[in-house]
């Protein structure tokens, strides 16, 4: 008999054909959802040598970030502390604590501290915390609500699509220069206005061209 | 920088105490991470940055997937920081070099507390503005040349600073006692306050005892003409601001000569043209090898330098000066032109001559210029607290070697053992002295033959002073403390003479309280460190002539010149010097401003001789002297006088670290004590076998020698480099624009109009390049530019980000020499973007032609379509191995770029961000001037300026504003964003129908 | 269990094959088919097909890709990141011809191949006809007449018959399940 | 129009040799793919397939060492990678030309060697595609020419000729792919069901599709190959006049021409022609076809090449005038500069193969003699290869400012990689004549007198 397929064969090309759609489909959606710095980055939040509350310093003692972080307003880096300034208080505050070995180990011995990097961005961009500020770019808009934060984690992706819807339009993240630090800020109802008036008055053009960041 | 500091900072920099640690490099590294936290991230920034886009290529390899997540990176913050340092803000010190007698002012650019870029101390009086020359642009590179000597060696063994002290200690009263019998100092020539006084105290320490100053190259036989003209050992220093006609017998005083960067602003303001109204000086240029000055030369006499001796004298004769009457049978009329010339700017003429030729020349020379009245135009100072070569006292010493007498020898600094003239033998010399100790900066041929090598440290590493020949006292602050172990002269000469090891440090403020007011000396010495300087004054001496010059003149004989009995001149190299540069990877790969040529040298002959000798590029020909014998490539040049030939030195190192040994041909071989400079008669020449390839960045192996393309280049060159003489100028003001038809603009597009905010141009004024390379050297070290190594500049891959065209003009052997400056033109419509699949070079609203390396695949398209060829690509990874501390280097606010990326000139992108973010901080706009470009800040003589041409008050504007502005390649209507000025000539009228 | 799915007859060239062809069109047989080498001129009008809508398909899909290509480089360039390129405009159409073009032929391609196999019922590895092993000769040079048991005039022994008539040979029964 | 495509044929002769009938045609075929390959192709095979073994280990080691490793430098930033591209591309278009255009004008002749004429084409292209693929300094980034949203937000750039090169020659690929599949579908059938093992049974079955040669499908399968060829004749002249455009739309002098885009097509026709001269020489000898493939084939093949070839030098010729013409001193001497500039000995090899060379064509004589023709074609394949090479590196080494001139010298990685591309392809080819048939049966069949139901012998039996 000359029969050289089943008959069942005449439905295997109807499947591969769905099949093939299917798992194409599926890979695109996988590589674009689990791909994403949304999906890979926003939420990293590495242990740290020192258990170090943002919860406790910035919201509960409601210190002002500026404190530790000095070189925000006026450089690229936002600096980590030294330990000098760690320091500063905890040779009175809880001088003993356990948790606060690392620092005190540090201050003796000269050696850093070792932070774990959370909010990195690649190399070949040159973001620049002090011109984000001085327009009046909260810290929360890129940081999250840090002074919710036991142990800091990300909460934005910082990739570059990001990046550039604010810089397109970045009236939403736009605040008064009184309260870049301020967290859990909530956009009054003219924010719009306000926004435009902002960007009017500071001749605000965020840079969407490549040497905007990269050189 | 807040002058409140207090100095114990200043000077212990405390927070370097890592670098210390750079030894055992695990370490080091660990903690240079560590130390440096990112956006600020130092010493392993390039790293990081290059490790990030090597393996962009597996972290990229899916879509969309940038950072997937990353390895753990440590941020690392100081324990304590030094207030005087925010990081990711660059601080800027005052410094200073000393390059033999010269000063160079100097204001160091710092990130962390780590140098990487210098420029010129504006504030400094005897500075031109921020110019240097590429010497000391490069001399930030020796700070982390990673083969620099790192531990003191006596014989094989390593030892330390402490225990060379300790044995110098021991023999040092026996010394004292015997008042320095069989002890001598061999230095170089200085002009250091603290170290003359160390030197006094020498002498009176060890009065049997002998300090010499000994250069390869000096301005010796200067000095002594002036000497034996007045009488009075001083140091002519030119003003050529108040010439407005200038004779030069060979001296190249916009090139190797000292005060280089001085005389060319000088020089520039006198040639400077606004308007077809303005005058411009009159340069008459005598020489036997085409060299940099010639470039500015009005005419030019190609003369063989023996000869220019006796020219020299028709000269001095015509003026009086000498009552001899001299059968000159050359260019008669010449010397008639420009003796009237020279007349009818009594006063406002000079008259100088090359260091090589010898001291009878320079006493004509002074005693004419006196003639000339040209008291404004040259003025004679005193060696205050300056030690110059002194090469008799040198060739004594050494003879004093061989007979033994010497028992301990002292050499701060040099590196005779290669560059002592042949005949002294100053190796074997050394052998016979006891106890030969160096200071010197690398492991050389002069330290491998010395009982003690202690490494010299780096200027910037430790303290000195100097005093410029005007009498301003300039102070040498460390910028970072030392990255080895080490000495520096001050404190090797403060240990020989007295015996105990003192910090540099201490020496220099020793002496200075001896200079400084004492009354507010605290403040004055801050005010100094603040300033760099210390505002002093050293009068003009006044000056006659004393003797009978005639005598002298006697000794100058001309002789006869034939393919047998040739001439041979040696030249400090624009790029290595003396040699001493040899391991510095900019300079070996920076073009020699004439012939172009990288990473060697080559016996330079004229076209005439070539035909005689049947040799062309590249071919060995073996050069004869007194018995002694090189081989070497030649290389073919227009304007070389026949029967010469010239040779750079510096080069043919036989130990100098990865990059300087062996390349090149050793020049000094031939070098004899009683011609130094020019070797009048006597030398042969003869055609040898083989080839050596020779690193020439234009015109491939003189492939425009080619009829074809030589004759292209002729027609083309007119529109290139637009040219006229003064009187063309002023009888068509416009010539400029009218080389080139304009045509009408049509166009497929509604093109982009960039009529807002700023708008960054540039304008380079050809009338005032001088080809100094100064620009070119600032761009590297300003952009991160790789070196690539004598190989891939032979496959013509040179990664120059703005290059000097050369292109000679005319007749051949008398040819007009032009120099043109090209970089990224930022073209308004760029060939280069449209091609680009990827969009990796695109345009801003402000004009700039970016290139995001990040995004570049390296399809190479832009690169074909650009007209004027300034994109450079990294066919190789020419970063891979860098050394970490080379990496040092590195500026951070620019990414180094990997392997397949293509690059180019971006206006100095990471400038103009950063004087954008300091305006907004500011609130206000930018203001002209706040950006200036790494090869702005470079040139000498200000023919490069940038600027915001949207805004009609600003230089640029102005400059282009002139008639002379040009779009080079006008005829592609690409908008160029940087446009030349046209050169100018001022040829004396009534030579213009003999030439 | 064995059922009928058709008959198969041959015929020994072109000529007779178009006969039988018209023959079984008058005889009112509709999904009757002729196999052979190669297409026979005139075997459309002999069968009385009308003519393929491949044309049409083709056309709609081509002008499909077109609109694509347009679009994708007008969102792009113009919608989601504008880049000053060489100073011309975002929406250089002039620059955007040539890919709207290679689209307009790729959908165009790609219509004509996936419409002729979806209309053809290809790929279809079992076929009643393949029971014959007769049948392999089709590809050779053998020329067939199928007619399949869903025919409505389809009736075993009359088509037999009339196979015969028209000069079929080789007459077979194609069973299978 | 009328849609039937092999009309029966009054003198079938000059097709084919006279006295095959169907089986004779089927038989011929078949067998080649159905016994095993002669020595010859072995041989030939062990060649090749070295050679792409060279062609895998020095682009191993070019993307491990960088394009540095090839003869580029500044002026000269495309050297024979792309002079590869445009050869191999232009190779491909001989076949589509073949087979569809000469299929829309009705030439019969082209039966008998369109089939690998396609597969030329594809193998051409795929060779081709291998160069823009490597040539790039970042290879694994070569996914941003693909358009597809990312979290860049970056887009590729469509005004640059090399994003139209990647659509055009994709499309050109995918067409001619599509085209040659379609025209496999009835012969893969014949070779099914000629199939003694299962394992053939089974994977020529799946290739055929079931096809069932029943005219119901005929006619929709001869509809969709007439659109095919319908669609692909536009395509093959734009490709290559694409290709065209990564030079006439530079401002370089030798690039910046409009007389570009049919000049390269032309050279295209040229080239492929001479390519499948050869290839059918090779094929013809090898399995000794001399009966399918007759005299009357190659003779016709050399009339193209002489055309075309006229056509290119005419090119030659007018790129001088059109240079002197417009006055511009770029151009004037970018052209000299070919001819008698330091590359004088590339232009001239060139012009000689390329213009002179099929000038013979005018002689019967040479057009019927199998050494000459093979000769010749070698000679057309060097010269175009040539062209590609002058019009590239030449006007490149040398454009507007003097200072920036160089001269580019290939390293032996230029040479293994071209060498290796060869391997590429005649690996392949040789695979398709072992395993698939290279002549198209079906429409030979067509073409046969016995094809037509009107041929006066079936109306005798009458």
């Amino acid at each position: 008999m000359g029969q050289i397929f089943p008959k069942s064969a005449n439905r295997v090309p109807g499947f591969i054909f769905v099949g093939i759609i299917v798992a194409v489909a599926c890979l695109a959606y996988g590589i674009y959802y689990f791909g994403s710095p949304k999906y890979t980055d926003v939420g990293y939040q590495p242990e740290q040598p020192v258990p170090y509350s943002h919860l406790l310093h910035a919201d509960t003692l409601g210190m002002d970030c500026r404190y530790c972080h000095t070189g925000v307003e006026v450089s690229a880096v936002a600096m980590v502390p030294p330990t000098q300034t760690c320091m500063n208080c905890h040779t009175m505050i809880l001088p003993e604590s356990e948790l606060l070995a690392p620092i005190r180990e540090s201050w003796n011995t000269g050696k850093p501290v070792e932070w774990v990097r959370v909010h990195n961005i690649p190399d070949y961009a040159y973001f620049n915390h002090s011109a984000h500020l001085k327009v009046g770019i909260g810290c929360e808009s890129c940081h999250g609500n840090i002074a919710s934060m036991a142990i800091v984690r990300q909460t934005q992706p910082l990739s570059m699509r990001w990046c550039l819807d604010c810089h397109k339009d970045p009236s939403d993240h736009l605040r008064p220069l009184s309260d870049v630090t301020k967290m859990n800020w909530v956009a009054p109802a003219n924010q719009k206005e306000f926004a435009a008036k902002v960007i009017a008055e500071k001749r605000l053009n965020p840079p969407i061209d490549c040497s905007g960041c990269h050189r | 920088m807040n002058m409140d500091k207090n100095m114990s900072e200043l000077k212990g920099k405390s927070y370097w105490r890592s670098l210390n640690h750079l030894e055992n490099n695990a370490e080091y590294r660990k903690f240079a991470e560590s130390e440096f936290q990112e956006g600020a991230s130092e010493v392993v920034d390039p790293v990081t940055r290059r490790k990030f886009l090597s393996i962009m290529g597996a972290s990229m390899a899916l879509a969309g997937l940038v950072s997937c997540r990353r390895p753990v990176e440590k941020i690392i913050p100081y324990v304590t920081k030094p207030e005087e340092i925010t990081l990711g803000i660059a601080k800027h010190y005052a410094s200073a070099m000393n390059l033999g007698v010269e000063v160079f002012p100097l204001l160091v650019e710092n990130h962390e507390g780590r140098p990487t870029k210098i420029a010129g101390n504006k504030q400094h009086p005897t500075s031109n503005e921020s110019a240097l020359n590429p010497w000391a642009y490069a001399s930030i590179l020796n700070l982390y040349d990673p083969d620099r000597a790192v531990e003191v060696s006596y014989v094989d063994e390593k030892t330390t600073v402490e225990q060379f002290a300790g044995v110098w200690t021991k023999n040092y009263d026996a010394y004292v006692a015997n008042q320095g019998e069989g002890l001598a100092v061999l230095s170089e020539s200085f002009a250091s306050p603290s170290l003359s006084k160390i030197k006094d105290e020498f002498a009176q320490t060890f009065p049997k005892a002998r300090w010499v100053a000994y250069d390869p190259v000096s301005d010796e036989n200067i000095y002594k003409g002036v000497e034996i003209a007045f009488g009075q050992k001083l140091r002519p220093i030119y003003h050529f601001d108040k010439a407005n006609v200038i004779l030069s017998f060979e001296a190249d005083f916009l090139g190797t000569d000292s005060n280089m960067t001085q005389n060319a602003k000088g020089f520039a303001e006198a040639r400077r043209v606004k308007t077809e109204k303005d005058s411009m000086n009159r340069l008459y240029l005598v020489e036997s090898s085409l060299s940099q000055t010639s470039v500015m030369a009005d005419h030019r006499l190609r003369m063989s330098s023996n000869e220019i001796g006796q020219f020299v004298k028709t000269f001095a004769s015509e003026f009086g000066v000498i009552n001899e009457s001299i059968q000159y049978d050359g260019r008669r009329d010449w010397v008639k032109a420009v003796v009237k010339d020279l007349k009818k700017n009594k006063g406002h003429s000079l008259i100088v001559a090359g260091r090589q030729q010898p001291a009878e020349v320079h006493v004509l020379v002074a005693a004419m210029n006196l003639v000339l009245g040209n008291q404004k135009t040259v003025t004679y100072h005193a060696f205050d607290k300056a030690v110059v070569s002194d090469s008799d006292g040198f060739y004594a010493l050494v003879s004093d070697m061989n007979q033994g007498k010497i028992e301990t020898l002292f050499m701060l600094g040099g590196n005779l053992v290669y560059a002592a003239p042949t005949d002294l033998q100053f190796a074997s010399a050394l052998n016979k002295v006891k106890h030969p100790i160096y200071l010197g900066t690398h492991y050389n041929e002069t330290a491998s033959r010395s009982e003690w090598h202690v490494p010299t440290l780096h200027y910037l590493e430790a303290w000195g002073d100097a005093i410029s020949h005007d009498g301003v006292l300039t102070v040498t602050q460390p910028m970072i403390s030392p990255l080895f172990m080490g000495m520096n002269f001050l404190e090797m000469a403060n240990l020989i003479t007295t015996g105990e090891y003192l910090k540099s440090y201490e020496l220099v403020r020793k002496t200075w309280d001896s200079i400084l007011p004492m009354d507010i000396f605290e403040s004055a010495w801050q005010k100094s460190l603040h300033n760099g300087y210390f505002s002093g004054t050293n009068k003009p001496a006044r000056v006659s002539v004393k003797g009978n010059l005639n005598t002298f003149a006697k000794n100058i004989k001309p002789l006869k010149l034939g393919v047998d009995n040739l001439e041979l001149s040696y030249k400090l190299s624009p790029q290595i010097h003396d040699g001493r540069y040899a391991n510095n990877g900019w300079l070996q790969e920076l073009p020699d401003p004439v012939t172009k040529i990288t990473w060697g040298n080559a016996a330079i002959i004229s076209s005439t001789m070539a035909k005689k000798l049947d040799v062309e590029n590249q071919d060995m020909v073996k050069i004869e002297y007194d018995g002694i014998y090189m081989k070497v490539p030649v290389w073919i040049m227009p304007g070389q006088a026949d029967y010469t030939i010239s040779l750079t030195l510096g080069y043919g190192r036989s130990v100098s670290g990865r990059i300087g040994t062996d390349i090149g041909f050793n020049a000094t071989l031939l070098r004899t004590t009683k011609s130094p400079y020019i070797t009048a008669g006597g030398v042969k020449i003869s055609k040898s076998y083989g080839q050596t390839a020779i690193a020439c960045v234009q015109d491939y192996h003189g492939l425009d020698t080619e009829k074809l393309a030589a004759d292209a280049i002729q027609t083309r060159l007119p529109a290139l480099v637009r040219e006229a003489t003064l009187d063309e100028y002023r009888n068509e003001p416009n010539f400029t624009r009218d080389i080139t038809e304009e045509y009408p603009e049509v166009s497929m597009w509604k093109e982009f109009l960039y009529d807002t905010g700023n708008q960054w141009g540039m304008s380079i004024d050809l009338n005032m390049c001088t080809s100094c390379n100064a620009c070119t050297i600032a761009c590297q070290s300003e952009n991160n530019i790789p070196v690539i190594g004598k190989e891939q500049v032979l496959k013509g891959r040179d990664m120059s980000w703005i290059r000097i065209d050369r292109y000679f003009a005319g007749d051949i052997e008398n040819p007009e020499v032009v120099m043109q400056p090209v970089a990224c033109q930022h073209c308004e419509l760029a060939p280069c973007e449209q091609v680009c699949p990827v969009a990796a070079t695109t345009h801003t609203e402000d004009g700039l032609n970016t290139m995001t390396y990040n995004r570049c695949i390296g399809t190479r398209y832009c690169s074909n379509n650009c007209p004027y060829k300034v994109r450079r690509f990294n066919f190789h990874n020419y970063t891979k191995d860098t050394p970490d501390i080379v990496q040092m280097a590195m500026n951070p606010d620019v990414s180094i770029r990997f392997r397949g990326v293509m690059e180019k000139c971006t206006f100095c992108t990471q400038r103009i961000a950063g004087a954008r973010n300091k305006a907004r901080l500011e609130d206000r706009g930018i203001m002209d001037g706040d950006i200036i470009t790494a090869c702005q800040e470079a040139c000498p003589t200000e023919a490069i300026v940038f600027g915001d041409i949207n805004d009609p008050k600003s230089r640029v504007s102005e400059l282009k504003k002139q008639n002379r502005d040009y779009d080079l390649l006008s005829e592609l209507n690409l908008r160029p964003r940087t446009t030349y000025l046209s050169k100018l000539r001022n040829p004396n009228p009534e030579l213009e129908q003999h030439a | 269990m064995n059922k009928t799915l058709g008959l198969l007859a041959e015929f020994e060239n072109p000529a007779t094959l178009m006969n039988a062809a018209e023959k079984f069109r008058e005889a009112g047989y509709k999904t009757f088919d002729c196999h052979s080498p190669f297409p026979i001129h005139g075997m459309d009008e002999a069968m009385g097909l009308k003519r393929s809508p491949i044309g049409y398909i083709v056309g709609a899909m081509a002008v499909t890709g077109a609109a694509l290509g347009i679009g994708i480089q007008y969102y792009a360039s113009v919608v989601a990141y504008p880049h000053i390129i060489s100073g011309k405009p975002f929406f250089s159409w002039q620059a955007y011809v040539i890919i709207t073009f290679a689209l307009f032929i790729l959908l165009g391609a790609f219509a004509a191949v996936i419409g002729m196999l979806k209309i053809n019922g290809l790929p279809r590895f079992y076929h009643p006809v393949f029971y014959s092993d007769n049948f392999k000769k089709f590809s050779d040079d053998g020329f067939f007449v199928s007619v399949e048991s869903d025919d409505p005039a389809f009736d075993i022994d009359k088509t037999k018959a009339f196979m015969d008539s028209v000069g079929g040979k080789n007459i077979e029964v194609l069973e299978g399940e | 129009m009328n849609n039937k495509l092999f009309k029966p044929n009054r003198s079938a002769e000059e097709s084919l040799a006279p006295g095959y009938t169907f089986s004779t045609v089927t038989e011929d075929i078949s067998r080649i793919v159905e016994s095993k390959p002669p020595q010859k192709w072995w041989l030939l095979f062990g060649v090749a397939f070295s050679f792409l073994l060279v062609l895998l280990g020095s682009v191993g080691w070019l993307f491990f060492e960088g394009t540095g490793i090839w003869g580029l430098n500044n002026p000269v930033g495309w050297g024979w990678a792309i002079v590869n591209f445009v050869f191999w591309v232009g190779i491909g278009h001989a076949g589509t030309l073949i087979s569809a255009v000469l299929f829309l004008f009705r030439q019969q002749w082209r039966t008998a060697i369109n089939r690998f004429a396609e597969a030329m084409t594809i193998f051409a292209v795929i060779s081709a595609l291998l160069f823009p693929t490597i040539h790039v300094g970042r290879v694994w980034l070569l996914y941003w020419f693909f358009p597809v949203p990312n979290q860049m937000a970056m887009w590729p750039n469509f005004r640059s000729p090399l994003m139209w090169d990647f659509f055009a020659v994709g499309t050109y690929f995918t067409v001619s792919l599509l085209f040659w599949y379609v025209g496999l579908i009835p012969d893969l059938a014949t070779i099914r069901d000629r199939a003694k093992t299962s394992f053939r049974k089974i994977t020529y079955g799946i290739l055929a599709l079931g096809w069932r040669g029943g005219n119901r499908q005929w006619k929709h399968y001869e509809q969709a190959y007439l659109m095919l060829a319908g669609l692909a004749t536009p395509l093959v002249l734009s490709v290559h006049s694409v290709v065209a455009t990564d030079f006439a739309t530079s401002i370089i002098p030798g690039w910046h021409t409009t007389i570009f885009p049919p000049y390269f097509v032309a050279g295209a026709i040229f080239s492929g022609f001479g390519m499948v001269m050869t290839l059918t020489l090779i094929a013809r000898n090898i399995y000794h076809l001399e009966n399918i493939i007759t005299i009357g084939h190659l003779e016709k093949m050399s009339k193209v090449i002489l055309v075309t070839g006229s056509m290119v030098g005419y090119s030659y010729i007018m790129e001088f005038f059109i240079a002197w013409y417009s006055g511009n001193q770029f151009e004037v001497f970018a052209f000299i500069n070919r001819a008698f500039g330091p590359y004088a000995w590339a232009y001239w090899i060139m012009f000689f193969s390329n213009v002179i060379t099929p000038q013979i064509f005018w002689v019967k004589k040479f057009r019927t003699s199998i050494p000459v023709l093979f000769v010749a074609s070698i000679f057309v394949n060097i010269g175009m290869w040539f062209e590609r090479f002058v019009i590239t590196v030449i006007s490149l080494s040398r454009d507007f400012l003097p200072s920036s001139w160089d001269y580019f010298t290939p390293t032996i990685w230029d040479i293994l990689v071209f060498l290796g591309s060869f391997g590429l392809f005649f690996t392949l080819f040789l695979l398709f004549l072992r395993f698939l048939p290279m002549v198209a049966m079906a429409e030979i069949k067509g073409i046969l007198p016995e094809a037509n139901p009107h041929h006066e012998k079936y109306h005798e039996t009458h």
